[in-house]
């Protein structure tokens, strides 16, 4: 096996350790409690408009004839726009994909409507109800034109073309390939065949819908922007060269989010569209989304279809690999796609030793919502798939599913372990993980359960293994677009002492609930011996701080690793020049300092010391008293940028390390299936994680609920679907059913604690989650169905689903063949 | 999402209202507002006048008669017909029905003659209504009249409650001897939207007699089913026996297909839920 | 001015008189009329129960109800449970103990559901507590620690601070 | 989405298809109609306003006669559009009878679609709404 080489890391987990991993409760929840929390539609600007964007009710259609006469003559409408007009006065958007979906030309409206809630123009007004009974007189004259729904089919070169320049349906298509497939099947002992397998659309819709007031200042030419958008400098990286505005232009702020989970990723097009009409209105505009266009339109998780799926197995149990053909649906535009494409690839072998992975992937554009990450982004799909794979290798060769996933899991002894792509797994226990799982469930007495049975009812006990790979290597967008000047990753942070004495920090990050003020004060206060009370943590992103690097944001299971580490260099830098000053004032060698408790003393001397308040008037307010050397070299504003060590990856061979952190998950729960219905009922859940050194084991554990929350619901409840037509048949929340307290069970955890050797806090990254509960459930349904049921072969299962299921509808053929 | 603009009037008596309702034929009755103002919002659909009955105290009270039935005014909340102890007492499945509709919030504002005059397909109370063979008292410009459930529900957001006219009150005859039994089939948790839902009122004595069972959220209104009720009658009162007078009983239902199930699957839990409510009803 | 209609409401104990149009919503009459902030809105069909206040002691989505209905009426916000600067009642204080809150977009509403039920229903089972927030969508818990939360507000098991 | 179905009228063939047959017509007899501007004999467009218990709905509708056997067939394309959202339909309806004076059979069978909000919200009660609709029309077109 060859062993990964890693940069050596330094770690500071020595250093950490009085308050982090403490579940401290959070700094930030009084004021959320309180009411005093400020949303982005809590924001008001003076003589601001309120912005309502016309969307096209058809799925596929040409645009004849706008007209926005009616709008503008309305007393009270402010501006209106349309598509038409935002090309005049903006550059289209760069594009991630390489030729043909290169040639895509975008802009913030839509010149032609491709999907159902394709936004093609705008108005600004006076109040709410105006904007949009504004926008109800624009007349706009539609051409429908035949829509195509489905991934596969868009391929076909005799489909729809959504745009013309592109001259297909194409976003990304490549064939990545390790090991070597073709020789593992012929000498397999047996070959597992699946016709198919699909991961359905769903989406995370945070609690608080996407906003923006964005005021184009025309006197400073300055574009101050307010909004929950989740990844600011990938917005300001895309909206500087279309709108023509410089980077010190783009003010981004916010103070609190409402839930993210991928989702806000790529509201860009709006803002964008925002900025426009405020200028040309002189006045803010403010927009908040309505639940209904933030269903149709903010995005959605990426669907797909897996064909002709191969397994090779040897008779001891050993999976050697797979070869498929994946059809990723990306919906109408590529607003942060075709990322995706190559995103799965961080977890190619999910959490097992597989060898040979040949994968033909395409990704295409439909007349659908957009795709955006969505808790997961891009690996649950695929994860989902490699349990789907193991379940069935197990039924169909009669392995117990247990000791099949045991046997072929990554081993806690390979670590850091190689995969065949050259992503290097950095430490983990998954058998133990699944032991653990299983005692959650009490999974001996769930097998008596289900072998005593009771009328009517049907047992199920299912398993799902997954990894939340953190902290992405953003040099993997080469092997989509080997031209894209991305590489690496990381994050920036401020930490200061103030002038009385004050210790204040500021992140690079966007949280949308996951307790940065909290964690990030744990840590700053570990390194510099305070009290955690004692550090303000500034909450939400704010450009004007300068604390940002090209990749700020939060997203991609990563502030743990990048923003903690950010936080604690600045910590460190801040220690490091408090104890120079110290020293200087103390008449000391800065070896003899002792920082603790808000002071800076000599050692073995508590009696001459000098409080943090008097470091900071000395380099402040009284700066005469210090020698010029000092004076000049000291500024206790400490700025870090943390970097992952990070090489570029290879585009030709597609090898490289795509991410830092591999977090796992184990989930096992047991269900209960009523043979009438179809329904389901979770009858127990048990969840394991192992994210490596946790900061705050409570917020840890906060996380683990909410992406197991998620997806039990997406396993059971949440799908969108759409019609032949293209129309969103659940477009609001009577019919797209998010889980309620009553859908959810009791979840029971526990955790290991696996440090990762990469990062300086052994911390790793475990926001998303990996889709475990998907996997978890249709595994459990499966087992439910017994022995000669056909496939579960969608991540969604409906009653009626399971119930065409238990009535032996196939809809995936499994095919075994052995030597 | 935002409603047009529209005119609000609180009159202060059932016949003010009335005359409220009659003086365009965009005017509405609002109640509890939790499926009118939300329609609105969508504009789907316009109203000019809203006529707000919320507070009108002869719409307000339930009273339950020495003989046992009971007078439920329409604009009663779920959350009040759920706590009311001498509903509980007379006709314990109406309070346990008003108290598994949606959710809490909903319970507090929503009312039963606004269940029952938006006729929806998933609403809860129209089967029960009519297998407890309520009649409907609807105040018009001539007075009162009284309609029987069965011929109240038309279809969805249809009803007999006319243009200018209101619904004051439902009367549910004496429970007696009756047992009621009701059965729903729903998207997820038990109180949410209803996929195909029956109700059974009947009797049982040794044999079982004078069923009315009632299947309801498959299309439209709710549906008797007659031919049902004569196999159940006389029949014996098993499980057994019960499913088997309800074989094959989905086959003619009209259903719909939408995004939450289809039709084939509407149904057969219709065949599910009838069964189940039945079985129900036989063991109180 | 056609469907304007004076109305009066005390909310968190302070009384207005403020002219509302027919068509507006009691939601949006408390956060633009009043600037209370505290009450959101996070769907359009009345399912989500961010928007979650009390009237007349009911609890209710105050985006299915009109301004000109709360006309006379006593509403309480979350902004109403305590004063600005006063501490954390037990309840919001078990929210913290037991990470109950995370983005917060639905903790006033949560926070206000869960005292109704507290109120009616002083020692409620884990069902129970579920069925009582059925009304509040949250996206960020899965529910576990809130309803953990209820429990130890209910069974006075409420830590304060570390 | 599809919806069919017939009724008897206590109108001859003659009647219910001079009624509608002729937009005019139409328009006098239906509650629901409310402004129609006739392009020419096929073609015409009406402002509609279905009512329900909810409010009324108001549509601006252009008709398209696609088809017409005199006298007993006639086949409406029509294209609405209101607020957020438009809605297709193919409307086919057949007159059967003798001639019978007293009255006749109507069968009539509606293919419909939805875009926009309508889609959505719509989709559980469309059908049977659509047929009530259709009804309505047909009772009112034989009174």
């Amino acid at each position: 096996m060859t062993r990964a080489v890693v940069e050596t890391i330094e770690s500071v987990e020595h250093e950490l350790g009085r308050y982090t991993g403490r579940s401290l409760p959070r700094t930030e929840d009084r004021r959320l409690l309180k009411g005093q929390g400020q949303f982005v539609d809590d924001t008001w600007m003076f003589r601001q408009g309120y912005v309502h964007f016309l969307r096209s009710p058809h799925a596929h259609a040409n645009i004849r004839r706008i007209d926005t006469s009616k709008a503008d003559a309305l007393p009270g409408v402010y501006a209106t726009m349309t598509a038409a007009e935002m090309a005049e006065r903006c550059e289209p958007f760069f594009r991630i994909a390489p030729d043909p979906a290169a040639r895509i030309v975008e802009y913030p409206l839509a010149l032609k409507a491709r999907y159902e809630g394709d936004a093609v123009a705008m108005v600004m007004a006076e109040t709410r109800e105006l904007a949009r009974s504004a926008a109800e007189l624009i007349e706009v004259e539609y051409e429908p034109l035949p829509a195509v729904v489905d991934a596969v089919e868009a391929a076909d070169p005799r489909s729809p073309v959504l745009h013309e320049e592109v001259g297909s349906n194409l976003a990304w298509q490549g064939i990545y390939d390790y090991g070597d497939i073709d020789w593992a099947l012929e000498n397999a002992d047996h070959v597992v065949r699946i016709e198919r397998l699909h991961f359905h659309r769903f989406s995370s819709t945070p609690l608080e819908c996407q906003g923006a007031l964005v005021n184009w200042d025309l006197g400073t030419g300055q574009v101050e922007i307010v909004s929950n958008i989740q990844f600011p400098m990938f917005a300001s990286q895309v909206m500087g060269p279309s709108l023509g505005v410089r980077q010190d232009q783009l003010l981004w702020r916010y103070q609190d989010s409402g839930g993210g989970f991928g989702n806000k990723i790529a509201m860009y097009p709006q803002v964008a569209a925002l900025a426009l009409i405020s200028r040309k209105a002189g006045r803010p505009a403010k927009w908040t989304e309505y639940r209904s266009e933030n269903l149709l339109s903010c995005g959605m998780g990426n669907e797909r279809t897996f064909l002709d799926i191969e397994v090779p197995v040897m008779a001891d149990g050993t999976i050697l690999g797979f070869k498929l053909r994946a059809f990723d649906d990306a919906g109408a535009y590529l607003h942060y796609e075709p990322l995706g494409a190559v995103i799965w690839s961080q977890v190619t072998p999910g959490c097992y030793r597989f060898k040979h992975v040949h994968v033909d992937y395409t990704e295409t554009m439909t007349n659908k919502c957009p795709t955006v990450p969505n808790r997961g982004y891009s690996r649950l799909q695929h994860l989902w798939m490699i349990e789907r794979i193991v379940d069935t290798v197990a039924r169909r060769l009669d392995f117990d599913p247990v000791q099949l996933r045991k046997q072929n899991y990554v081993q806690p002894e390979d670590y850091p372990y190689e995969t065949p792509n050259g992503c290097v797994y950095d430490s983990g226990d998954l058998p133990g993980a699944l032991d653990k799982a299983l005692s959650l469930i009490d999974y001996d007495g769930a097998r008596e359960l289900q072998k005593r049975g009771s009328a009517g009812k049907r047992i199920g006990i299912g398993i799902g293994s997954t990894l939340d790979s953190g902290t992405n290597n953003f040099g993997q967008a080469r092997i989509i677009n080997p031209d894209l000047p991305f590489s690496g990753n990381g994050e920036a942070a401020t930490v200061k002492l103030d002038l009385y004495g004050e210790i204040y920090c500021t992140l690079g990050t966007s949280p949308t609930g996951q307790g940065h003020e909290t964690t990030a004060a744990q840590v700053i206060a570990d390194i510099l011996r305070v009290e955690p009370g004692d550090v303000r943590v500034n909450a939400g992103f704010n450009k004007e701080h300068s604390a940002y690097v090209g990749f700020s944001g939060t997203y991609a299971s990563q502030f743990a690793v990048t923003g903690i580490n950010a936080a604690i260099g600045a910590a460190r830098r801040l220690r490091a020049e408090i104890i120079k000053v110290g020293a200087a004032v103390l008449g000391c060698e800065e070896a003899d300092i002792v920082l603790d408790g808000g002071v800076a003393s000599y050692r073995g001397d508590s009696e001459r010391a000098i409080p943090l308040i008097g470091i900071a008037n000395v380099v402040y307010a009284n700066n005469a008293v210090l020698p010029p050397e000092i004076a000049d070299s000291v500024s206790l504003n400490c700025r870090y940028v943390y970097r992952p060590p990070f090489q570029v990856p290879d585009p030709e061979t597609k090898r490289g390390n795509l991410t830092l952190t591999y977090a796992i998950q184990v989930h096992a729960c047991v269900i209960e299936l009523d043979e009438e219905t179809g329904q389901v009922r979770i009858l127990q859940y048990g969840a394991v994680d192992d994210c490596g050194r946790r900061i705050n084991p409570q917020i840890v554990e906060g996380q683990v609920h909410g992406a197991t929350g998620h997806g039990i619901a997406a396993a059971l409840h949440e799908a969108f679907n759409y019609s032949p037509e293209g129309q969103l048949l659940n477009a609001n929340f009577y019919d797209y059913r998010v889980a309620t307290a009553l859908d959810i069970p009791e979840l029971k955890t526990d955790h290991i604690e696996s440090p990762s050797p990469f990062t300086p806090n052994g911390a790793k990254g475990m926001g998303e989650g990996g889709g475990a509960p998907l996997a978890t459930i249709c595994s459990a349904i499966q087992d439910a169905l017994g022995p000669d049921a056909p496939l579960v072969s969608d991540s969604h299962n409906s009653s009626e689903r399971v119930w065409r299921l238990l009535r032996g509808q196939e809809s995936s053929h499994v095919d075994v063949s052995s030597r | 999402m935002l409603l047009r603009s529209l005119e609000y009037e609180r009159p202060t008596s059932t016949q003010a209202a009335v005359e409220a309702l009659r003086s365009s034929r965009r005017a509405r009755a609002l109640a509890g507002g939790q499926s009118l103002i939300n329609v609105l919002k969508h504009r789907l659909a316009e109203c000019d006048l809203l006529v707000d009955i919320s507070r009108l105290e002869e719409l307000r009270s339930i009273d339950v008669a020495v003989d046992g039935s009971v007078r439920i005014g329409a604009a009663v909340t779920y959350d009040e017909l759920d706590n009311s102890a001498s509903l509980r007492g007379a006709h314990p499945k109406l309070a346990e029905v008003a108290g598994g509709i949606a959710d809490q919030q909903v319970r507090c504002r929503g009312t039963i003659g606004g269940n029952a005059c938006y006729s929806d397909p998933a609403s809860n109370f129209p089967p029960l209504l009519v297998a407890l063979d309520a009649k409907m008292e609807i105040l018009g410009a001539d007075g009162l009249r009284s309609v029987s459930a069965e011929e109240f529900f038309h279809g969805p957001f249809d009803t007999a409650v006319r243009p200018g006219e209101l619904l004051i009150a439902i009367h549910v005859p004496a429970r007696g001897e009756l047992g009621v039994g009701y059965s729903t089939v729903t998207v997820a948790d038990a109180d949410s939207w209803a996929l195909a839902r029956a109700c059974a009122a009947l009797k049982v004595n040794g044999t079982i007699s004078g069923a009315r069972v009632v299947v309801s959220a498959l299309a439209g209104a709710p549906v008797r089913l007659p031919e049902l009720e004569e196999r159940l009658s006389g029949l014996e009162a098993s499980p057994e026996a019960i499913r088997e007078a309800c074989a094959n009983l989905g086959a003619g239902l009209a259903a719909v297909s939408d995004v939450h199930a289809s039709a084939e699957y509407r149904r057969e839990m219709a065949a599910v839920v009838v069964r189940r409510a039945i079985v129900e009803a036989t063991e109180r | 001015m056609a469907g304007a209609h004076a109305i009066k409401v005390t909310i968190n104990g302070e009384r207005y008189e403020r002219t509302v149009l027919a068509q507006e919503l009691l939601v949006h009459f408390i956060r633009d009329t009043l600037g209370l902030r505290g009450t959101h809105i996070g769907c359009d069909t009345g399912n989500c129960g961010a928007c979650t206040v009390r009237c007349d002691g009911r609890l209710i989505k105050s985006c299915m109800m009109l301004a000109v209905q709360a006309d006379g009426c006593e509403l309480t916000t979350v902004e109403g449970l305590a004063p600005p600067e006063a501490e954390l009642t037990p309840l919001q204080q078990a929210f913290n103990t037991e990470h109950a809150v995370q983005c917060g977009y639905c903790t006033p509403g949560m926070v206000l559901a869960a005292s109704y039920l507290l109120e009616r229903n002083p020692d409620p089972s884990e069902h129970e507590i579920r069925r009582a927030l059925k009304g509040n969508i949250c996206r960020c818990t899965g529910y576990q620690n809130i309803v953990r939360a209820v429990r130890a507000a209910a069974s006075g098991e409420v830590e304060v601070g570390v | 989405m599809r919806a069919d179905g017939s009724l008897s009228v206590q109108a001859s063939r003659e009647v219910m298809w001079s009624r509608l047959s002729d937009p005019r017509e139409l328009e006098r007899a239906l509650p629901a109609v409310e402004e129609v501007e006739v392009s020419d004999e096929d073609s015409f467009s009406v402002l509609v306003a279905p009512s329900t218990a909810l409010g009324e709905t108001p549509l601006w509708v252009d008709v398209q006669v696609a088809e017409r056997r005199e006298g007993e067939h006639v086949r409406l394309v029509c294209r609405g559009r209101g607020g957020e959202y438009d809605a297709e339909l193919a409307l086919e309806i057949s007159l059967d009878g003798d001639g019978d004076a007293d009255g006749c059979e109507v069968r009539w069978s509606a293919e419909a679609s939805f875009n926009g909000i309508l889609s959505a919200l719509g989709q559980r009660v469309l059908p049977a709404i659509l047929a009530s609709q259709v009804e309505g029309v047909l009772r009112a077109a034989a009174s």
